[in-house]
């Protein structure tokens, strides 16, 4: 108890705010994953990305929900909930693919500096998020609020064996006895995908032929293309990834966070994911992990044991810029090494 | 003039030096061969600034240099070419002369924007100069050149006139004569003669042996980071040992 | 002092004045109104201020904090000290110099995207304590350790130090009732004064530095040049100038609010920078200029002007790669010979189209692409389609002409616009018909232009 | 024929020609009520041609869903006041121009509006900052200009010169007399002893809100346990509503708009808490029901408008409304809505493009039947009309009364 009065969280439902933390770092961590693979192997920054998160919620909308989504709010579902998330997958991937293609294939031909790809995908989120504006309006919308399972698991509530749902609430009930945790299917749902996309990612990376060649490429394109690695189909395919990682993030959280989806949802996550994947070390995998759980950490615990809880971004953004000058390459990211 | 002493460089657990010594007496053309990654490059690069040693000292007359900047080694006299040709692209040959003078020049933004009399008369006094430099080593032609469009062999020119323009009293040429005919590189030996006779010391890293025994007083050789034999160029050729490390690369 | 420098401006802004009103007067009748002009010029500075980085080989993202802290310290003065726009203007870029300095210094050893981070962050604390200030001072004041440093600091900002509640920046209200100060007059005056500045820069020692440090940090470095100070010096005139910037600002929308100069404006300013050009000075005040105008010629489109703003973006991004300006070097002409010469003509003269077939020019009171969704879209599709052929229109080993198809798509866009203007069928002769007018020229003579067979 | 006979048979044809005019007349002037000031100003005049009158709202950027709204109330009024003939010969021309959602792209949409196309008056603009930065542009030249959803405080006294000011008008209730009312029924009706306030720090519609609530609270007694803070686009709430269910306050206080304000409501019932929900202005919108659905259950909202008032002007707004756009207006749609009218009324009593006499109009206008009930500017040009206090209650706004004291209790 001393050790909580001085971190001054004797007041604080401990738990609850643990779960908290949990839920928010696996949605920076899945959006920022995304970032990470494009920064490690083209080094570039997709401004972009926060606008593919944008459109694979709507992706997911328009699947599950037919055109209804194009003029006015979706009031019933013309097709199943789940096609949503395939959807916006899919759809987050071909997107950044086409991107890619419209916006970054011609500055990397003729080599032109790392800025100019910035500005363009600058101009790539411009023209997206104007774009749904076209097509949806500004107005927020999301799936009827009957059809999707965000009803909290609150407990102890009535628990039903039967459904599956239901298992993982009971895991919950013995975990965190009547402490007032309460979090729904969605919020689990969210936090499982991003850690088997995590999973799953770092092990394409670390052992798969592909990931040895997106290592390979990442390194240096000239030595991949030496090696016969088709260093554009990599691009493509990092984009692809990079994509489905943005839409599905984008889908979760429509879905978790009903009715959310807006041209303007990606703008808070946009930053968030920048000071994620520097914290945990650019073009590091794990470290946009760690980055997005630590920055889901800082934030709880800022605004849950201080009174400052209004400054929780600007403490952030002190730590980054700390860890900055001290580590430039972030927590977990390798040593640049100048070459002479 | 130039001493070191027991200088080392770790990069992470790798040796590129290790307890280097070497002496470089003012007004000699001192050659440093050695086989690919003998640490040449990385020496050079401790000795101009660029990069610093693990441990170890570098003194320039009696000045300990290893802890400075660059700018300020450049500052004390020391000036040095690069092995892959390092010219400011974007400008003219010229206006890469006209930079490496930035030391003798003393007129602030303030002068230039005021008009400041001396402000002219030093724009007026460097121009003059580079155009000398640039006289001297033929390169009078192309002055208005982009350095990015010049031919390999005025690139590898226009480097040592930029060394040379800084003024210095020592100069540390890294593989100066790279990818040149022989004429060229004849043209490179006699200019490292004449620095020496305006009383320049110079650094000479050089794979042709050739070269090293037209204009050499003394040869250092470096091989995985420390130095392997040092003597005139003659004797430096029939040392077992240096046979030895270049054959042995050669296998 | 003060007297005898305001006596000595004053007939200087008068006279830019007169000469201003007639230019004036013509730029809104194409819907470019005086306070529009006022902001194309403010983002102009703001482009130079971010050039100024961006030249010594940094790239910084600094400079919308530094609008901010401009803005802020220009509005505080006027409204509680009745400060003119001199004065504002003095100690806004003052402030924000002083603080650039304490900033740059540790954050400038950082390169690249790591720099562009750091300054993002930079940023957004400055906007964070500015909308917290007031908070964030009550707790400064009353603490024991700080409370004598920020007591006096807080005197000059507000009158009643001891209040319960300290109103300075006033949070995400903002600061209201700003005196309106900025005229077009000051602010070209200004930049022409930058411009020499600029000139200057690029003919001096210094300018020859900072470039050199662009090029090749670590060799400029061992010609002798103080790296770290040049790099710290052009931050902190950047610093200034974005602060300058922010003065006018304040002094001219009557109002500022802390979220006004965020992440967004930031990314804004990077835009100008980068999409005017940074191979020489004047591209930042031409991106400014025109990234700013864009939006508000395109205002006839509606929702659609967002779109074309972010595609006009791409394109220059993608198809100049030096910007802007790099359309008035003769170099960007002449390298690669006349077949790359011609490419660029053709490229040029189709992107002058591009530009302006989404602005409002009339046939007939309708108006011919743009406007409509399908008019915008098969406008746009032409556009790229054109832009596709110059592309992949290859070299003949024979040499011969560009591309005869395209010098006859080129002259038959000419006769047909200078026809139906003849005839009266365009009744409105905007700046849009001129430069439609020369982009199919260009695209004409690019065609026409011949090159000779390749050497073997 | 004798004389008697010609009398009887023209009094006859008389009736019949005339009772059907007289059941016309009746039509139009009794079953469905007229908005406007028919009888308190004479038909116009001298009125011709077409009237322009600007609206700046912002369509694009942040505050895009308000000014989307906001235009489609206020080109609903413009059809029914040229169908109506309400400016007699004249047309009533809407020219609305992009506002964005900056400081400058309102004041370049204002002055083309002021300089170009030539408006005798202006509605808009959206933000408050907005207006701040361009009400003068149409002021300093003696143009009327009315805010429509401007809440912040001293928006009708922005300018030094009293002079101009007097061309600044709102017909939106700030927050500063919305919620000390609010606060102080809730206190009544439910007893509250503590509350925890959760706001946006970084708008000023949503701060000025939070000012004014801290103030009322202070007034009624009630003790403040909390205060958390969000920013525009962040959307999770959670931290800060754990924090506030575990410190178990009696209420919680938002001020936030309308995107914020639902995901608040179904974040805290996710959480588990079940009392009431205190919000201002930016909750007044059918979106918190269609939403939130039943998370929406027990929230209060204090609003210058009430959608489910049975006055005869309101009703047959929403139907309209509803029959236009295909969804329920929300409180900036209905303020547009009787923005434009307010403008029009100014015009068609001063007879005159002049919009001198037009602003003498406006300010003269009392009791003005509208959607938001009894209408008239006061001195300062700000409106005055009563607040209503709702609740939502079965999934529809409810006015809170009395009879709702026991609703929260177990």
């Amino acid at each position: 108890m001393e050790i909580l009065h001085f971190l001054g969280l004797e007041n604080a439902n401990i738990p609850a705010q643990l779960m908290n933390a949990i839920w928010l770092g696996s949605l920076y961590s899945l959006f920022a994953l995304g970032y990470a693979i494009v920064f490690s192997v083209l080094g570039i920054l997709n401004l972009s990305h926060s606008a593919i998160f944008m459109w694979g919620a709507y992706f997911g909308l328009a699947a599950s929900c037919g055109t209804s989504v194009y003029d006015g709010k979706c009031v019933e579902l013309n097709h199943a909930l789940w096609t949503a998330i395939p959807a916006a997958i899919i759809g987050g991937g071909i997107l950044a693919v086409v991107i890619d293609r419209i916006a970054f294939y011609p500055l990397r031909k003729r080599n032109a500096p790392r800025l100019s790809q910035l500005i363009s995908s600058i101009g790539v989120a411009i023209i997206l998020v104007n774009l749904a504006q076209l097509r949806f309006t500004a107005e927020r919308k999301g799936f009827p609020i009957a059809d999707v399972p965000n009803t909290p698991i609150n407990v102890p509530n009535g628990l039903d064996i039967e459904q599956p749902l239901d298992v993982a609430r009971l895991a919950l009930a013995l975990v965190f006895q009547e402490s007032g945790v309460s979090i729904s299917p969605i919020q689990i749902l969210v936090i499982i995908v991003a850690i088997l996309l995590m999973v799953g990612l770092s092990y394409v990376v670390a052992r798969t032929r592909l990931g040895k060649a997106m290592r390979t490429v990442a390194f240096n394109a000239r030595v991949g293309n030496l090696l016969g690695i088709n260093t554009e189909l990599i691009y493509m395919i990092a984009f692809f990834i990079s994509g489905a990682l943005a839409g599905s993030a984008g889908i979760l959280f429509a879905l978790a966070r009903n009715p959310a989806v807006d041209p303007f949802m990606g703008d808070s996550l946009a930053l968030k994911g920048l000071t994620v994947i520097v914290l945990g070390g650019l073009g590091s995998i794990r470290g946009a992990v760690v980055g997005g759980f630590l920055i889901a950490l800082i934030e709880v615990y800022i605004n849950t044991a201080t009174k400052y809880g209004y400054l929780d971004q600007a403490f952030v953004f002190m730590l980054f810029f700390f860890i900055l000058l001290v580590r430039p390459q972030g927590i977990l990211g390798q040593p640049i090494e100048d070459r002479a | 003039m130039l001493t070191l002493q027991r200088v080392s460089r770790n990069f992470g657990g790798l040796a590129a030096l290790n307890a280097v010594d070497m002496i470089i007496p003012k007004g000699q053309v001192i050659g440093l061969i050695g086989p690919n990654g003998a640490g040449k490059t990385t020496l050079l690069n401790c000795i101009s600034g660029l990069d610093h040693p693990t441990s170890g000292t570098i003194t320039l007359n009696n000045k300990p240099i290893h802890r400075r900047g660059a700018h300020r080694i450049t500052a004390l006299g020391m000036a040095r070419t690069y092995q892959n040709i390092r010219l400011f692209n974007e400008m003219t040959a010229l206006q890469n002369i006209l930079v490496a003078q930035h030391q003798q020049g003393h007129s602030t933004l303030l002068h230039s924007l005021t008009q400041w009399p001396g402000h002219w008369a030093e724009e007026k006094w460097m121009r003059q100069r580079a155009m000398t430099l640039l006289d001297q080593l033929g390169l009078q032609q192309v002055q208005h050149v982009l350095a990015s469009n010049l031919s390999y062999g005025d690139q590898r020119r226009l480097e040592i006139a930029r060394a040379l323009a800084a003024d210095p009293q020592l100069i540390l040429l890294d593989e100066p004569t790279a990818g040149m005919n022989a004429i060229e590189t004849e043209q490179v030996g006699q200019q490292i003669l004449a620095m020496r006779e305006r009383g320049i010391t110079v650094l000479v890293v050089e794979h042709d042996m050739a070269l090293i025994a037209q204009v050499c007083d003394a040869v250092y050789v470096l091989n995985f980071g420390q130095i392997l034999a040092y003597g005139t160029p003659p004797e430096v050729k029939q040392n077992p040992e240096v046979i030895e490390a270049y054959l042995g690369k050669e296998t | 002092m003060w007297g005898l420098l305001d006596s000595l401006l004053q007939p200087i802004l008068d006279l830019a004045t007169q000469l201003l009103e007639p230019l004036l007067e013509r730029l809104a009748t194409v819907g470019l109104s005086e306070p529009v002009v006022q902001f194309m010029l403010m983002n102009a500075i703001l482009g130079v201020s971010i050039y100024l980085t961006l030249n010594c080989g940094m790239f910084s993202l600094a400079n919308a904090g530094f609008m901010a802290i401009g803005a802020y310290v220009g509005a505080i003065l006027t409204t509680q000290h009745g400060a003119t726009l001199g004065e504002a203007l003095l100690y806004g870029m003052l402030v924000a110099g002083i603080i650039a300095i304490p900033v740059g210094l540790p954050v400038l050893r950082l390169r690249n995207i790591y720099l562009a981070i750091a300054t993002i962050g930079f940023g957004e604390i400055v906007r964070l304590i500015i909308l917290h200030f007031d908070t964030l001072a009550v707790e400064f004041r009353d603490s024991k350790i700080f409370g004598p440093i920020a007591r006096p600091i807080l005197k000059l900002m507000v009158e009643d130090v001891d209040a319960r509640r300290l109103e300075i920046t006033l949070g995400a209200r903002g600061i209201t009732r700003i005196p309106v100060y900025t005229e077009t007059a000051h602010l070209v005056v200004f930049l022409l004064v930058l411009s020499y500045f600029l000139y200057r820069l690029h003919h001096s020692r210094m300018g020859r530095a900072m470039a050199a440090i662009r090029q090749d940090e670590r060799v400029a470095a061992s010609q002798g040049i103080n790296v770290v100070y040049y790099k710290n010096v052009a931050f902190v005139m950047g610093a200034m100038l974005a602060g300058a910037a922010g003065v006018f600002n304040a002094l001219a929308t009557r109002t500022i609010e802390p979220k006004a100069y965020g992440f967004d404006k930031a990314v804004d300013i990077l835009a100008y920078a980068v999409l005017g050009g940074l191979g020489n000075w004047l591209g930042p005040i031409l991106g400014g200029l025109t990234l700013t105008a864009i939006p508000e010629l395109l205002r006839e489109l509606r929702e659609y002007s967002g779109v074309v703003t972010g595609v006009i973006l791409l394109l220059i991004i993608v198809y100049l790669p030096g910007g802007l300006t790099s359309l008035m070097i003769p170099s960007f002409w002449r390298n690669g010979g006349r077949y790359e010469f011609a490419k660029r003509v053709t490229t040029a003269g189709v992107v002058l189209v591009g530009l302006v077939n989404v602005l409002p020019y009339q046939i007939d009171n309708g108006r011919i692409l743009g406007y409509e969704f399908w008019g915008l879209i098969i406008g746009n599709m032409v556009i790229v389609g054109l832009l596709l052929w110059v592309r992949y229109t290859r070299q003949r080993q024979n040499g011969g002409h560009f591309s005869l198809p395209l010098m006859g798509v080129g002259i038959t866009g000419v006769v047909l616009f200078i026809a139906l203007a003849l005839v009266g069928k365009i009744d409105h002769l905007a700046v849009g018909y001129y430069v439609h007018l020369i982009g199919m020229a260009l695209v004409g003579l690019g065609g026409w232009i011949s090159y000779p067979a390749e050497e073997r | 024929m004798n004389k008697f006979l010609k009398v009887l048979v023209s009094c006859w044809l008389i009736a019949v020609v005339m009772l059907p005019l007289s059941a016309l007349a009746q039509d139009g002037g009794e079953d469905a009520p007229q908005i406007g000031f028919w009888d308190e100003c004479a038909n116009p005049e001298n009125l011709e041609g077409e009237i322009s009158v600007g609206a700046v709202f912002s369509q694009v950027g942040i505050a895009a869903p308000y000014g989307a709204t906001q235009l489609n109330g206020a080109k609903l009024a413009e059809q029914q006041i040229n169908e109506s003939g309400y400016l007699g010969a004249a047309t009533f021309v809407l020219a609305d121009e992009d506002g964005g959602s900056e400081r400058e792209t309102a004041i370049a949409a204002m002055t083309k509006l002021v300089d170009e196309t030539g408006v005798v008056a202006v509605i808009g603009p959206t933000l408050s900052s907005q207006a701040f930065a361009a009400d003068p542009v149409a002021a300093e030249q003696g143009i009327p200009v009315m805010g429509v959803s401007n809440t912040a405080n001293g928006i009708t006294s922005m300018s030094e010169a009293d002079d101009v000011n007097q061309f600044i008008f709102r017909n939106s209730l700030p927050e500063a007399d919305v919620i000390p009312n609010t606060i102080a029924v809730s206190v009544a009706v439910l007893g509250i002893q503590k509350v925890a306030i959760i706001y946006g720090d970084d708008d000023d519609f949503t701060y000025s809100g939070y000012t004014v609530f801290v103030d009322s609270l202070d007034e009624n007694g009630v003790e403040i346990l909390s205060e958390d803070t969000f920013q525009k686009g962040e959307t999770d709430f959670s931290v800060a509503l754990t924090n506030i269910i575990a410190e178990e306050p009696d209420a919680i206080v938002v001020s936030a708009l309308i995107n914020d304000a639902v995901q608040i409501v179904i974040q805290s019932r996710q959480l588990g808490y079940n009392g009431p929900i205190i919000g201002g202005n930016g909750f007044n919108s059918p979106a918190l029901m269609v939403d939130a659905g039943d998370a929406s259950e027990g929230v209060l909202v204090g609003a210058a408008w009430n959608i489910v008032s049975q006055a005869p002007l309101n009703v047959s707004f929403v139907e309209a409304y509803t029959e236009a756009y295909g969804a329920a207006p929300d409180q900036f749609a209905a303020q547009a809505y009787t923005g434009t009218w307010l403008m029009a009324t100014a015009i068609r009593c001063a007879d005159s493009t002049s919009s001198d006499l037009i602003r003498d109009e406006l300010a003269s206008i009392e009791g003005f039947d509208s959607p938001l009930g009894p209408f008239s500017f006061d001195v300062d040009r700000n409106p005055v009309h009563i607040p209503v206090v709702q609740i939502v209650d079965g999934g529809k706004f409810e006015v809170f009364t009395d009879a709702y004291a026991d609703y929260f209790a177990e």
